[in-house]
């Protein structure tokens, strides 16, 4: 049975479901609840994150699950780290993911090695929530899509979903993972609507989902590229090429498996990825096939990125800053030769 | 401000206290303004506003000249005013127009303006606290006069940047002021709940710097405190905080729907506790001003926040090519 | 320790004094004893050594059991060894065997044994306090009556991650204790230059919470806090702040010349003021001990400790494979 | 005229050319001078790094330009972004690389995104030093090479010089440069000894350096990778396979055209980084060879890196860490396959 819920809904119930499910599962963050210790506000929260998503948390489970924290981004990282060591699951909220930069030791250096450096006799069941991506006019520093860090340290797992079905899927199987995972939520999908399975299920780590198949390009979208992907490839279509498309769901780990047979069939490769462009998870994932599938590749794998700067904030600057289908068109056409592409 | 001031607001002179209405007016007009027009979806991306904290941007720069720094916050636009930032160039940049003060690539939350010694408003809470601090370092080793002035908010008390730049501010005696606008909130969240120190300038004493709170929505009560603490900073007499009461007429971001707010509070913040409203009783007391000039202001910031808006809806967009520019002075 | 201890040392039973006295002897001699193993070259690596501040580790875990947690530093093998940790699994650890309480994947810098409730020695100056707050979190959700201890430097009162979790564990009202060891340097700087503030402990005012200054060199002055400070926290009264004045005996790490040291405060610091010699005295002259009593603790540990020796250099170091494994529980 | 220097030596000659020649230049960090207000010690300084690397430069300096900090990462790295931005030219030394989680906001959102954000009206002549490489046993938290993670992001220029006579130019045009730089020092090579020149020169950023010539393989490494490099290249040329041997010197700039005006002639390209294998610069130059020099390549680009884990402590499971000349010669034989290879 499915039931049509947003993104942000999706997330929202995953998180009660886990709540439900084990008591040591809280929520931390900043104003995660809203409204701490403010008469009225105190027992119904007032905004449930900055995008309302997880309103009515607070009301469920009490204040002492819901945890509303000042700013002060390390200091509740590394409470929510070691929370993890000593026998909670903590859900931790990074408002948006460019405040990395205010407590990254806590997830680069402590939760990611403690269960290596301590020999395995630690472990680290923390979910970092936090919100990506462009798209919103939220300039350099609220619109980054810095997964390709996260994903470079060993000791972390990471999430990207695409979608209402996959947010739910994927945030279940993290919290309730032994290893520190780090969910990536696009600020742009919140609002998108889309089937979700009813009550509890889990999406494994490391499968990607084929979105639709074909047997001339593979094009891997990365979180909500995939819908760029997507309209791409229903261009090409029109053009009479038949694009498989890939949605890897997790970068760490990654599904090599998929993307490389998928390779196999296809021979070319586009990787979109609105993240930067060097040392990012397109050129990742452009190395690993680019290695394994290289008797198989008919042209170059290209990848269609954000340029190498920042967000800028300019409207029409940032919609010339994102992957568009007709980027990915254009690389294409550069694959076959734009000859054999205009002929047809 | 770029002529001489008074330490005290007792010694305020009329261009002064014309200068610093103007000010206010043209923060307060200026913030009523973006939020008609955020209200209209005619302006993308996050915007915070700074109308009801006026009299503290503007009391402490009146204190600076543009050779002064200042670091900001996510809710910068006060600041930019009150450090003397183009009001055209401003709302272009909100308006994400290429007439922006930053060609429209920073919007909102990171308008600067570096040749006024406005080092930009940020999007990362705490970040201007240690920015601050390059700044007082720039001074000392430079051995100007200059001093560089910290706003941050009660939430960003919080922050570890707080503490690491006050305490090397207090070390190395730096020209630098940490202005703390305590409005009570960081996001929806009371100051009371978030922080366990009464009083965010009780660190002062701990670090053994200058420090006070004032009545935030008073001007001169800011004045006053911004004159002495300027004083001492540039007489090497190393740093102050001072800790501002204040409140955000506003949400805390546009779209904020403010459930948390006392309504009494909020209510008492916009009538009698209003820092315009004040500051016009004062100077109408102290025959600085009298209702017909304060009219006259009035109405000329009228103008020209209508000739900003005017300006920036009429500037092109920047062009395409300016998605990569700027990345580096050279590459 | 895990036997019911009492909150003033004027109350330690034999039983305590022989487990303190033990723990104590068993830091310095194993501190000793890396030190010249590590000057013939058979540890590799960075080690910092904790002779001399035995005093703050072993007075304040005495009020502890296996259940309550601590977070470390970089100078993490005292409180390891006073929170029962294994002596032949630490040295063969920073030997870097196969046998080592991390199977020789972390070394001196990252023992930890989850099982005694030590959450980790850590290289990173301040990442402990914000890890004390989580152990504290949960014994809160959990409703516990455990209690977490972060121990930190003078050093680490400087970042930023103090204040956070100073602040946190204060308005959350956690059963957490700030044991700051102020041995008057972070490397080669003095407390006096890198901090502000006259006493760590001043900021436990600011902070509303409990706090006070002891020597650290004293170590009932040491155990009468932390047992006050333990009993406030198990009946959720809050946080604690204690500032312990200690010294470290080597340099920095192994390798420092320390010319940093004043030679006297050296010399009074190994000898008049040292804590073992100190704690000699006190349970001799209240007749817990006796010479006889304390010479064979000493001789057991001198086994001990010979024996964590030859088991470190006889154990083999890990398996290859071990390059790849525990990177996760499962991927 | 050259001199024989270490690596150590060269950059605290270059910060002393520096000095002298620009008083707007400081130096900032823990410990860089060490002692500070030590009576005897003011002077003089104690420790000059934990390396003794900057050793002296007080002496000649004086303590208002070389400041020694408190432990407080966000603090002096803040403080040294708007030092140059108000007009100093600050050397800020972050110890270890590892301590950039605390404070990457600093180096991400400040430093890299001023000139951008202010629609470049602000610049941030700022140097950062910092010290990486595994291979000294000191663990998880202070071996790591993290350089990709700089790479990545827009704004910032990279640095990995491999000896001391690259280390001294590089140094000297990262401080002379108007954009924020990282300049990663290799713990293992302080005590390198090589040929420096004397006085004041500089490198340019973004120019390769071919160390050796070949026909058969281009090698590319990464800091002193390079080393492991040539060494492969040595036992190989016994095989009778001529490497050519190719040090990027920055990551960012990259040289792409040496690299791929290499592979276009040796058609096989290894890449040698000891840091993470995932979203890494080996991963970078691998897919930007791939895509530009698709026609050329006879086999698949491979890389030689560390595992997808972090830094053990134990010297010999560290060894099997790093990448050696025998898992390139490992790599090279896959790439020609095992039966020419040992036919030779
Ligand atoms: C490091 C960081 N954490 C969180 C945020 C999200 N955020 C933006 S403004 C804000 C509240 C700031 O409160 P305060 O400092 O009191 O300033 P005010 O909004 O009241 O002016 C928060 C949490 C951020 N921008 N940066
Ligand atoms: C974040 C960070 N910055 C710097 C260092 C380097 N470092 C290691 S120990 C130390 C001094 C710590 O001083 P203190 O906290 O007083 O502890 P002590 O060494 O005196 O026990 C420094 C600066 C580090 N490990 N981590
Ligand atoms: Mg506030
Ligand atoms: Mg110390």
């Amino acid at each position: 049975m499915t039931v049509k819920m947003s993104y942000s809904e999706a997330i929202n119930d995953a998180i009660r479901l886990a709540m439900r499910k084990d008591e040591n599962v809280i929520l931390i963050g900043e104003d995660v609840a809203g409204g701490a210790e403010v008469d009225h506000l105190q027992d119904q929260g007032a905004w449930g994150g900055v995008f309302g998503v997880t309103k009515g948390i607070v009301e469920e489970f009490g204040r002492d699950r819901v945890i509303d924290t000042p700013i002060a981004e390390s200091g509740y990282m590394g409470a929510a780290v070691s929370a993890a060591v000593t026998g909670l699951r903590p859900i931790s909220e990074l408002m948006f993911n460019d405040f990395i930069g205010s407590c990254l030791d806590e997830v680069m250096n402590q939760a990611a090695k403690f269960h290596y450096m301590f020999g395995g006799k630690a472990k680290v069941p923390l979910t970092i929530r936090t919100i990506d991506g462009a798209g919103f006019n939220a300039a350099a520093q609220h619109s980054q899509s810095l997964y390709a860090l996260f994903t470079h340290i060993p000791g972390l797992k990471v999430a990207i979903p695409s979608n209402p079905y996959d947010m739910k899927g994927l945030l279940l199987s993290a919290i309730f993972d032994d290893d520190p995972v780090i969910v990536f939520e696009d600020k742009t999908l919140y609002g998108t609507k889309g089937e979700v399975g009813e009550g509890f299920y889990t999406i494994p780590f490391g499968k990607a989902e084929i979105k639709r198949s074909g047997k001339d390009l593979t094009i891997v979208g990365l979180g909500k590229q995939v819908n760029t992907a997507l309209k791409a490839a229903a261009l090409l279509e029109k053009k009479g090429f038949e694009s498989e498309v890939i949605d890897p769901r997790t970068l760490s780990p990654l599904d090599e498996e998929t993307i490389i047979n998928s390779v196999k069939k296809t021979g070319r490769l586009i990787i979109v990825d609105e993240a930067y462009p060097r040392c990012s998870a397109a050129t990742d994932i452009a190395a690993i096939v680019g290695d394994k599938a290289f008797d198989y590749l008919d042209a170059p794998i290209k990848r269609v990125t954000a340029p190498h700067a920042p967000v800028p904030f300019s409207p029409p600057l940032e919609k010339l800053y994102m992957p568009s289908p007709e980027k990915i068109i254009k690389a294409f056409s550069s694959m076959v030769g734009a000859r054999v592409f205009s002929a047809v | 401000m770029q002529m001489e001031t008074q330490t005290s607001a007792k010694d305020m002179t009329v261009e002064e206290a014309t200068w610093i209405y103007t000010k206010m007016q043209e923060i307060r007009q200026f913030e009523n303004a973006v939020h008609d027009i955020f209200a209209k979806g005619e302006i993308p991306g996050f915007v915070h506003l700074y109308a009801g904290e006026e009299a503290v941007a503007v009391g402490v720069c009146a204190h600076l000249t543009d050779r002064d720094s200042i670091t900001s916050t996510h809710r910068g636009h006060g600041h930019c005013i009150a450090k003397g930032c183009d009001l055209n160039g401003m709302m272009a940049e909100i308006f994400g127009r290429a007439t922006g003060l930053c060609r429209g690539k920073g919007g909102s939350m990171h308008i600067a303006d570096v040749s006024k010694g406005m080092l930009g408003a940020n999007g990362i809470v705490g970040a201007g606290l240690p920015l601050a601090i390059g700044a007082g370092l720039t001074a000392k080793v430079k051995k100007t006069k200059d001093v560089a002035v910290c706003f941050f908010g009660d939430g960003a008390s919080n922050h570890g940047t707080f503490h690491e730049a006050v305490n090397m501010a207090a070390i190395w005696k730096l020209p630098v002021i940490f202005v703390c606008e305590n409005n009570g909130f960081g996001e929806a969240s009371t100051f009371e709940y978030a922080a366990a120190a009464e009083r965010i300038s009780d660190f002062a004493h701990v670090y053994k710097i200058a420090g006070d709170t004032v009545d935030g929505k008073d001007l001169t009560a800011v004045y006053d405190a911004a004159g002495k603490a300027v004083v001492r900073a540039r007489n090497g007499e190393g740093p102050t905080i001072i800790e501002c009461l204040t409140y955000r007429d506003y949400g805390h971001f546009e779209g904020d729907t403010q459930s948390y707010k006392d309504k009494k509070q909020q209510h008492r913040a916009v009538t009698e506790d209003d820092a315009i409203l004040r500051f016009q009783d004062y100077v109408k007391k102290n025959k600085l001003l009298s209702e017909k000039e304060i009219k006259q202001v009035d109405e000329r910031v009228k103008a020209a926040i209508k000739e900003a808006i005017r300006f920036s809806e009429e500037s092109p967009f920047p062009d395409d090519k300016e998605v990569t520019t700027d990345v580096y002075v050279s590459y």
